[in-house]
């Protein structure tokens, strides 16, 4: 199996989810889209690990690595997306202006 | 060997220098409302510095003039070899005696003249930082630290200026709004010098790093007259240093800083200002740009010298049209020290000897001019010349002396003022062999025109101000003249115009072996 | 044991962790005095390791090495570190906040920056730059109620994890192209097959970089950075705003130096450009600016690209003794001087509350104190003898000349004028609270009182920035020793 | 550190000179002690009886007796030495103070001594109750003592210091009455006219020290007579810049304007500086480089001469149209200082300052009578006199005195001096010039008539009750008038020649015509030209009706209007020098500084703030929407709904971020 | 080894038409379950190039987890569930698009250029193996990332939670 397809899918999904972050204006979609690019990342490392043969498996643990540090990140932003819709009543990202100039 | 022998090695210096600092930091822990303790404290450290200055001065060779002496060279800042090198040579001892003798005048008249708002313990404690700046400017002899001293004077002048300074709102050409003449000037005389040095530091790392990576003023000159520098690379050094003295001089066109911070300052502002920090600058160029770099100097002396004509012959129409007593006094001190610079460019023994002496009496001169005028200023609460007249009437001992300094700064021959401007003319006719002497006597004769217009603008002012009848406006009010604290600090700088004005020995005597020391190992000549 | 500064902070956070949940609310003040007593205690073991130096200690397969460069910069940190708590003492407490979590997320960003400094992989290096930045995010929106706080925590998050994930990216690129996660081995890679500077190889630079680039705020990925300074709780700005950045600037230096350092000039002159452009942005911009806490942030900017210049010049030359010589004591004297400035807005902000510094006119004569405060720091900043910021510009400037490359010297000629630009703004707030009348009157001495643990970080970080303009030899020793080391 | 020395000057020769002894060693004491007494009358003259007067009284008679016996001295055997302080070097250069004494520094000094003893005796009762008394005695006393410095200079240095000072003291006592502004800036006018003329004088001073690398008179002397080259190729420019210098000082045309103006002053001053000392200092300096110009610069002389002439018959005209009698004195003390600096043109040195020895004494008494005649009447206008000879006779007689000696009849002391120096001229083959200068003479000799019939013939014509002077006035007079008889005698040429010999003994040999005997031509020409100016004036102003309408007779408007307007000079300084320096050039300089420097330097200011602005507001906080309503005016076009809503800045900023990841990428990756 | 080629282009297919999805949908809950799908096929696609444990803790930590906290997420934030046409912003459409296909040309030029090998799949990971190496070669990020986890924990419950609950947790 060429190595070629699995990354440009996976340079392709990095480019999906920086579309999605830029087009949504949910928050939560936002960080829907940036799951995206975490995952393209991993497929990455993945790949890259069964490419190189690598029995020191680094690139497995480090895509474990950034499944965990994906998910706390996660919880960060949903808190603080939430707060947000707490004292704005509103989760749409474009609407937060206030330090504008 | 005697007495006195242990303020060699640097320690004289060394007082000299922080003594003033130290008490700062003294004031500051003093009680705002112990506002007679400052004032004592303060003058006690001013006079003790300058007579330590003055021992040192004591001790100071005079036979070996040339060398730098009393100095010392420790280690302080290892990785970058810049060291804690300070130490006179009978170019630097009048400076530093005159830095540290105005000091003392300046505080004695800031005793009873406090300008709005009063805050005694800000005011002196300024004064002594500013006097440290001074004092090290003069003694360092390695560039870093020469830089920080050349810099220190920045920050209490921009406050003093900012603080202290004329409160009134003026309109500027090129800004839409009004602003507070203090406020624009103390800006303005920031952003220009510090303008000036950052570029000039640069031009310090370039010697450090072509020059075998040391900051040594010394060791410096002893490479550069060895021709170490050249090409392309002295000439933007040059450059650099150039812009970084210059503003300071300040050299036309440059200059334009100077009469708004002179006008905006209080009086003792002014009068360090006038008297030492204008005199870092050409002091600069004969401590530095010339003997590191001596073909670049002899390269952009010509230029030095138009500029410097244009400085002299501009400085003093601009005063010819001058309603402001200060802006007035300003606008004289471009022209002087286009004298002074004038002199320096000439690269011979006889003008940059003229430049010595004339930033002395240009020190003592317009430093005292700037104290008669501020004191008016705050007497009658204007400074338009327009509406003062017959202030001989009003105020006659202070209308007397600044007759007197008036005459003074014309160049009149017996005070000090005559010898800067006419050997500064006199270096300029003949210059280093080899510069193109029709722009040096162009400028020479354009100097000599400048001392007419001087003349002219003085006396002029003289007219307008001390001369008449008084207008009506001031008849019904009390004036006081000049008090005791005034007087005391005037009347030593009339008695040294005039010594050095019979007398120039005693600036001669310090410089002019180093001069010709300087001159001879640089230009050969 | 040579981590054992890591793990004092460690079992600080545990203990933060514990006695918040075990303590009263009315004694919650004992988690600050623990969390400050831990952070001088981490600064024990750095003096003595540092004091019985002999050589770099190597663990984890190299992937984890203590020299004096780690060292040093450790020591920064946890310093840093123990400045914010203390600004953050009455902040806390006086705003209700949460005191246990406040400063467990502060002890751990500074377990992150720890990391940073000395890690030597690609993974540790990760991890160490996102636990130094998680906990930013959510302080950043520590003040829950204020929109501003909410936004700029948004925003910060964001472009954070967008950040991050390009960092990851990059990483991913090498790890393919080297199979290696040590810096040393993969840079080994690299050189043997020829690949230094292979298109892949800047790739995952730029994009290193770019992710990096978010953290030490340069143009232009800056641009969070005002808005999340303005709207974060101050010490937290005062935090992001030097130890975050420091972190940032670490671990730049660990890639560029330890990977990066045979990818040839094209990295370098970009870099050189960004750094000058960096400088012109943050400081063009800062002369905009009404608000005290943008205006400082943007100052950091313009000074994230002093900071740079030398790297960047470096980078060209592959010289980077000197230029990590320039950036380290740059990193150190500036630190002290801009926590020392965010405590005099703070200070000023607790007597006249106002985001317009323009009201704070005369504000001096009523707070000496704080007025002086406010000149040797900002002066500092602006670069002006004898504060410590001559020193800093001056090291930075000699390194930039240091080869007589024209990179180099245009860099030194753009950054001569932007500290005269600099000097504008920094002069301002000396100028309105010195020179200006007041606009209203300042009512009571009890606004005007200064808490003592700000005194006491007023105090140190004034020392310091005297000292280091006075005696800068002392720093530019740490700096030189960290280069030395560093190299070797 | 003070080093005096002393130089044997007569190392070539010449052994009957005497190097003086203690009393010119010990010379310098005239030329301190006028600066102490004027320190001592600054700060005590207010206590002491007579407000001061007694102390400068003092000095000037101690300076008249010590010139007294220094001339004695000389008299009996000639003096000539001079003595060096050096006062600090530059460069290699000396810088040297000192004092001479020889043949012309003594009788310099006798002159100021005596005219300046009767006129302090004279002033103390002329200026009784005026204005700052004391203060007018300082100046006076400063004035005698920077003359002396002036006229003791054994340096150029010096010389120019003493030059300068006496300005100052010149300023200052026309100034004296300063509460009017007239006073104040006529003031002014002579200093800045003799500032200008400094120009001259300070480069001529710098190019002949540093080409003969000395600044010492003697020596600058010695190489002129001896061939030196270096001061042989400046020597014609040096001349002419001294001689600048000296048209400053000396009134010449057309730097004459000042001296008219200076009669703002009080009239002792008039008297002792305008007419007798200060005035002749141009003269004194020619006759100090007298050497120099015959061995040297004989071409300058050339100069020298064509401007003295102008001086002297152009000033004359001007006096005649006067009616204000100080100034017909001014202007006459013009017309004679051009005489006098004809003979030095025409290299008669001792006429020269033989002219300068008597006019010293006449002009002086004519002054001191005028000013008797102005106390009395408080006028100085002509046209307000009238008659005063029954009022003023001691004042009349003495006035008529000096006037005969003006005018040059023998057997008084114009007479003599005058002759001399158009027996000079005659002798030099200078015919036209002498013809002017024997029309000089007449001239000279209407004005003065003129003068004497209008202020002390027909009617009074003022108000006021005029009286005799006081015994204080005129005892000065009556002096000042004996010496005006004798003066001329010192010097007839065949009978008495002293006065040759004293001013010809100094340390350079001067080469010069002396008139063995008296030249007919000249003397004839000369007393014919004073005999058909007073018969003429007596004709035009006594014999037809009223003297005050004499003036209608002779009056040719046109010239009369030019004489009258003083040749446009004063409008021409005014209107094309002046008042463009002061007024247009200096607003457009200070205008230059204010709105175009300052406009700069704010503008780069404003500009780095608009700069910080732009950047500010559109790069970095708004350059993405612009790219954004940009691209959505694209969708608008295809069709697309857009509704203008803010952008989300949150995006923005990554929009932000990646681009710049983008642009850098491809910058690395293509072009780099 | 074709099968394999086959199935692999097939889940990258799907992987990718549902990772467009994600970000074009316009509803929500459309949107988090493509992203499940999107990692369900990452996980086959994992477990394909045999990184087995990877791909079950992909399942069980982002499914399992991550997308339920999402939908907790969504609700909790009143997105709108049903078919929205403001879930997207218009205005940046094309700027977007235009940046995000550079940046796709970008990485896949550069990885075309670079890696043209291909895989050999080997007989699987051994989750031990890959436990030993966990626990000792990269045991300290290991430690770290639990910090980096808990301050995630406690500072997101801290800034999610109601404000009153401060004011009350004495009375608590």
């Amino acid at each position: 199996m060429s190595i070629q397809p699995i990354l440009i899918a996976a340079a392709a999904l990095f480019s999906i989810g920086i579309y999605g972050i830029l087009v949504r204006r949910n928050a939560v979609m936002v960080l829907l889209s940036i799951e995206l690019i975490l995952n393209s990342v991993n497929i990455n490392f993945v790949a890259f690990n069964a490419l190189l043969s690598d029995v020191m498996l680094n690139g497995q643990i480090f895509s474990i690595f950034i499944i965990t540090v994906a998910a706390a990140e996660v919880g960060i932003g949903l808190a603080i997306v939430l707060m947000l819709f707490r004292n704005r009543e509103t989760a749409n990202i474009n609407e937060f202006d206030l330090m504008k100039w | 060997m005697n007495s006195l022998s242990f303020l060699n090695n640097g320690l004289g210096l060394s007082i000299v220098v922080f003594f003033p600092l130290i008490t700062a930091i003294i004031i500051f822990l003093i009680p705002k409302k112990q506002e007679l303790l400052i004032k004592l404290v303060t003058l006690g450290s001013a006079l003790f510095t300058f007579v330590v200055s003055l021992l040192v001065a004591i001790q100071f060779n005079f036979n070996d003039a040339s060398t730098l002496q009393l100095g010392m060279k420790v280690s302080w800042i290892s990785s970058i070899n810049s060291n804690y090198e300070i130490g006179i040579d009978g170019i630097s001892l009048p400076l530093l005696l005159l830095s540290t003798f105005i000091s003392v005048l300046a505080i004695i008249y800031s005793f009873e003249h406090l300008p709005e708002p009063k805050n005694a313990k800000g005011m002196m404690s300024l004064i002594l930082i500013l006097e440290t700046g001074m004092n090290g400017t003069f003694v360092a002899l390695d560039l870093i630290l020469f830089f920080v001293f050349f810099e220190l004077v920045l920050l209490p002048m921009y406050f003093m200026i900012g603080i202290w300074g004329d409160k009134t709102i003026r309109s500027v050409a090129g800004l839409k709004n009004d602003i507070e003449t203090r406020l624009y000037a103390s800006i303005k005389f920031f952003v220009f010098t510090l303008f000036g040095s950052a570029f000039m530091l640069l031009g310090f790392l370039g010697l450090y790093f072509r020059g075998n990576r040391t900051f040594s003023i010394p060791e410096l000159i002893e490479l550069g007259t060895n021709g170490a520098f050249s090409g392309t690379f002295a000439t933007l050094v040059f450059a650099v240093l150039f812009l970084g003295f210059a503003v300071k001089v300040p050299m036309w066109p440059l200059h334009t800083w100077l009469p708004d911070a002179h006008t905006a300052a209080p009086t003792v502002g002014s009068v360090l200002l006038a008297a030492i920090l204008l005199k870092l600058g050409s002091y600069g160029f004969v401590r530095i740009a010339l003997p590191i770099l001596p073909d670049q100097a002899v390269t952009w002396a010509p230029a030095i010298a138009i500029l410097s004509a244009i400085g002299i012959i501009y400085g003093s129409l601009a005063c010819l049209a001058q309603t402001d007593l200060k802006r007035l006094i300003a606008f004289s001190s471009v022209g002087h020290m286009g004298f002074v610079m004038l002199g320096i460019s000439s690269l011979t023994s006889i003008g940059i000897n003229a430049a010595m002496i004339g930033m002395v009496a240009h020190g003592i001169i317009t430093g005292l001019l700037f104290f008669v005028s501020g004191s008016m200023a705050h007497t009658y609460h204007t400074r338009d010349m327009g509406r003062l007249g017959g202030n001989m009437k009003l105020l006659p001992k202070t209308g007397a002396i600044l007759a007197f300094t008036a005459m003074a700064s014309l160049g009149l021959p017996g005070l000090a003022g005559f010898w800067g401007e006419f050997m500064a003319l006199l270096g300029a006719y003949n210059p280093l062999p080899g510069l193109n002497v029709m722009i040096f006597r162009s400028s020479m004769v354009a100097g000599a025109v400048g001392t007419v217009l001087t003349a002219g603008y003085l006396l002029w002012m003289l007219q307008r101000v001390n001369l008449g009848e008084p207008k009506d406006e001031w008849l019904d009010q009390e004036l006081h003249d000049a008090d005791n604290y005034e007087l005391v600090a005037w009347i030593p700088l009339v008695i040294l115009t005039v010594l050095i004005g019979v007398f120039p020995k005693l600036i001669f005597g310090a410089t002019n072996d180093a001069v010709i020391a300087l001159v001879s190992k640089a230009f050969g000549g | 044991m040579a981590i054992s500064s890591e793990l004092i902070v460690v079992l600080t956070i545990i203990g933060a962790i514990i006695l918040d949940i075990l303590l009263p609310r009315r004694l919650k003040f004992i988690i600050a005095l623990v969390s400050i007593l831990g952070s001088l205690t981490a600064f024990l073991p750095i003096i003595f390791q540092f004091a019985n130096y002999s050589s770099p200690e190597i663990m984890f397969e190299g992937s984890y090495v203590i020299d004096k460069f780690s060292l040093i910069l450790k020591g920064l940190f946890i310093l840093v570190t123990y400045l914010t708590f203390l600004l953050s003492v009455n902040f806390v407490e006086s705003d209700e906040y949460y005191q246990g979590e406040y400063y467990f997320l502060l002890l751990c960003s500074l377990l992150g920056a720890l990391v940073v400094t000395s890690s030597r992989d690609l993974l540790t290096m990760f991890i160490g730059i996102e636990l130094a930045s998680t906990p930013m995010f959510l302080l950043s929106g520590w003040k829950k109620g204020d929109q501003k706080s909410n936004e700029g925590s948004i925003k910060f998050f964001l472009l954070g994890v967008l950040s991050a994930s390009l960092i990851l990216y990059g990483f991913s690129l090498l790890y393919g192209v080297t199979g290696k996660l040590v810096f040393s081995e993969i840079a080994n890679i690299l050189i043997q097959q020829d690949l230094a500077q292979s298109p892949l190889a800047l790739l995952s630079a730029i994009l290193i970089l770019a992710g990096i680039g978010f953290k030490i705020s340069i143009v232009p990925f800056h641009s969070w950075a005002p808005d999340t300074y303005e709207g974060a709780p101050l010490p937290v700005t005062a935090y992001l705003s030097v130890s975050s950045k420091a972190t940032g600037f670490v671990a730049l230096i660990i890639l560029l130096s330890k990977i990066f350092f045979d990818s040839g000039q094209g990295l370098g002159i970009v870099l050189v450009f960004i750094s000058g452009i960096t400088m012109f942005v943050g400081n063009l911009s800062a002369l905009q600016q009404t608000n005290p806490v943008r205006l400082l942030a943007y100052s950091s900017i313009a000074q994230a690209g002093f900071i740079l210049s030398p790297i960047a010049v470096a980078n060209i030359t592959g010289n980077f003794e000197d230029g990590v010589y320039a950036s380290v004591t740059y990193l150190i004297i500036y630190a002290f001087m801009n926590i020392g400035a965010f405590l005099v807005i703070n200070i000023l902000q607790r007597s006249i509350d106002s985001e317009d510094m323009y009201d704070w006119g005369g504000l001096a004569k009523e707070m000496p104190l704080a007025g002086i405060f406010a000149v040797i720091f900002f002066f500092s900043l602006a670069g002006i003898p004898p504060l410590g910021g001559w020193f800093a510009k001056f090291v930075v400037f000699r390194s930039l000349l240091s080869t007589g490359e024209i990179f180099g010297l245009s860099l030194a000629i753009v950054g001569a004028v932007n500290a005269v630009i600099g000097l504008v703004y920094y002069s301002r707030i000396s100028k309105i609270i010195w020179m200006d009348s007041p606009k209203e009157e300042i009512q009571s001495d009890e606004e005007s009182f200064i808490p003592s643990p700000l005194k006491v970080v007023g105090f140190v970080s004034l020392v310091l920035t005297i000292v280091s303009g006075i005696f800068p030899g002392i720093f530019s020793n740490l700096g030189e020793a960290s280069s030395i080391f560093f190299n070797s | 550190m003070v080093n005096i020395y002393l130089v044997n000057l007569f190392a070539e020769g010449q052994p009957e000179y005497t190097d003086g002894g203690v009393i010119a060693e010990f010379a310098w004491l005239i030329v301190i002690l006028p600066f102490i007494s004027a320190l001592l009358i600054t700060f005590f003259g207010k206590y002491l009886p007579l407000k001061g007067a007694e102390i400068a009284l003092g000095t000037v008679l101690f300076i008249f007796i010590y010139s007294s016996t220094l001339l004695f001295q000389h008299a009996t055997k000639g003096i000539a030495n001079e003595f060096f302080i050096n006062v600090g070097s530059i460069g290699t250069f000396d810088l040297e103070f000192g004092w001479v004494v020889d043949g012309l520094s003594i009788m310099m000094y006798f002159v100021v001594g005596t005219v300046a003893s009767l006129v302090f005796i004279y002033a103390t009762n002329y200026m009784k109750g005026e204005i700052r008394y004391t203060f007018f005695f300082t100046s006076l006393t400063l004035f005698a003592g920077s003359m002396l410095v002036l006229v003791s200079s054994p340096t150029l240095l010096q010389l120019l210091i003493g030059w300068e000072l006496v300005g100052v003291c010149s300023y200052l006592l026309i100034g004296h009455y300063w509460e009017k502004k007239e006073n104040s800036s006529a003031a002014m006018k002579a200093f800045i006219t003799n500032k200008i003329a400094d120009i001259g004088l300070m480069i001529g001073i710098i190019v002949l020290a540093l080409s003969t690398k000395t600044m010492r008179i003697s020596e600058i002397l010695y190489q002129s007579t001896h061939d030196y080259s270096e001061i042989k190729t400046v020597a014609y420019l040096g001349g002419v810049l001294l001689f600048i210098g000296a048209m400053g000082k000396s009134a010449q045309f057309p730097l004459h304007v000042w001296l008219p103006d200076a009669m703002a002053g009080p009239t002792p001053v008039s008297a002792l500086m305008h007419a007798a000392t200060m005035v002749t200092a141009g003269v004194y300096l020619l006759g100090r480089m007298f050497p120099f110009y015959q061995g040297m610069a004989s071409q300058a002389l050339d100069v020298v001469l064509l401007f003295g002439v102008i001086t002297l018959l152009g000033a004359g005209l001007v006096a005649v149209v006067q009616d204000d009698l100080k100034k017909v004195l001014a202007y006459s003390t013009v017309s004679q200082l051009g005489y006098m600096v004809t003979a030095m043109g025409s290299g008669a040195y001792t006429a020269g300052l033989f002219h300068l020895w008597t006019h010293a004494f006449f002009k002086a008494l004519l002054f001191l009578g005028a000013g008797s005649v102005i106390h009395a009447v408080h006028t100085n206008n002509m046209s307000e006199m009238g008659g005063l000879r029954k009022e003023m006779p001691r004042t009349f007689t003495t006035f008529i005195i000096g006037t005969i000696a003006l005018a040059g009849l023998p057997p008084l002391a114009g007479f003599f001096s005058k002759d001399e120096i158009l027996a000079s001229l005659n002798h030099e083959g200078h015919n036209f010039y002498f013809i002017v200068s024997v029309l000089g003479a007449f001239i000279t000799a209407f004005y003065m008539t003129r003068a004497v019939l209008l202020t002390f013939y027909g009617e009074y014509r003022g108000h006021g009750h005029p009286h005799e002077s006081d015994r204080m006035m005129t005892i000065p007079l009556i002096t000042l008038s004996g010496f005006a008889i004798v003066a001329g005698w010192v010097n007839i040429p065949g009978v008495y020649t002293g006065f040759t010999k004293w001013v010809t003994t100094r340390k350079t040999a001067i080469v010069e015509y002396h008139p063995e005997s008296f030249d007919l031509v000249a003397m004839f020409s000369g007393f014919t030209a004073g005999i058909l100016g007073i018969g003429l004036a007596y004709y035009v102003y006594k014999f037809s009706g009223k003297a005050i309408e004499g003036d209608q007779k002779i009056k040719i408007k046109p010239i009369w209007k030019v004489l009258e307007n003083k040749y446009y000079l004063d409008l021409f300084y005014f209107k094309f020098i002046v008042d463009p320096v002061k007024i247009t050039i200096a607003r457009l300089v200070d205008s230059f500084n204010t709105n175009l420097l300052d406009r700069f330097v704010n503008g780069v200011g404003v500009t780095a703030s608009k700069a910080g602005g732009i950047v500010y507001n559109n790069l970095d906080q708004g350059g993405i929407d612009k790219a954004l309503n940009l691209s959505s005016t694209g969708t608008d076009v295809i069709g697309s709904k857009v509704k203008l809503i803010q952008t989300g800045k949150t995006q923005q900023y990554i929009m932000y971020f990646l681009t710049g990841v983008v642009v850098i990428s491809l910058i690395v990756l293509l072009v780099l | 080894m074709e099968t394999l080629d086959i199935i692999s282009y097939f889940l990258l297919l799907v992987l990718l038409l549902s990772g467009i999805k994600v970000v074009t949908t316009s509803n929500v809950i459309h949107a988090a379950i493509f992203l499940v799908f999107t990692l369900a096929t990452t996980a086959i696609l994992f477990i394909l190039l045999a990184a087995e444990f990877v791909a079950l803790v992909l399942i069980l930590v982002y499914i399992g987890a991550v997308i339920v906290l999402f939908l907790f997420g969504v609700m909790i934030t009143r997105a709108p569930l049903g078919p929205n046409a403001e879930l997207d912003n218009d205005k940046n459409k094309i700027f977007a698009a235009l940046l995000s296909l550079s940046i796709f040309g970008i990485f896949t030029f550069i990885l075309i250029q670079t890696f043209d090998s291909t895989v050999v799949i080997s007989e699987g990971t051994s989750t031990k193996l890959l436990g030993e190496i966990l626990l000792s070669r990269f045991v300290f990020p290991f430690e770290l990332v639990s910090f980096v986890l808990l301050g995630a924990l406690i500072g997101g419950i801290t800034l999610a939670r109601k404000d009153n609950a401060l004011i009350d947790e004495d009375q608590i």
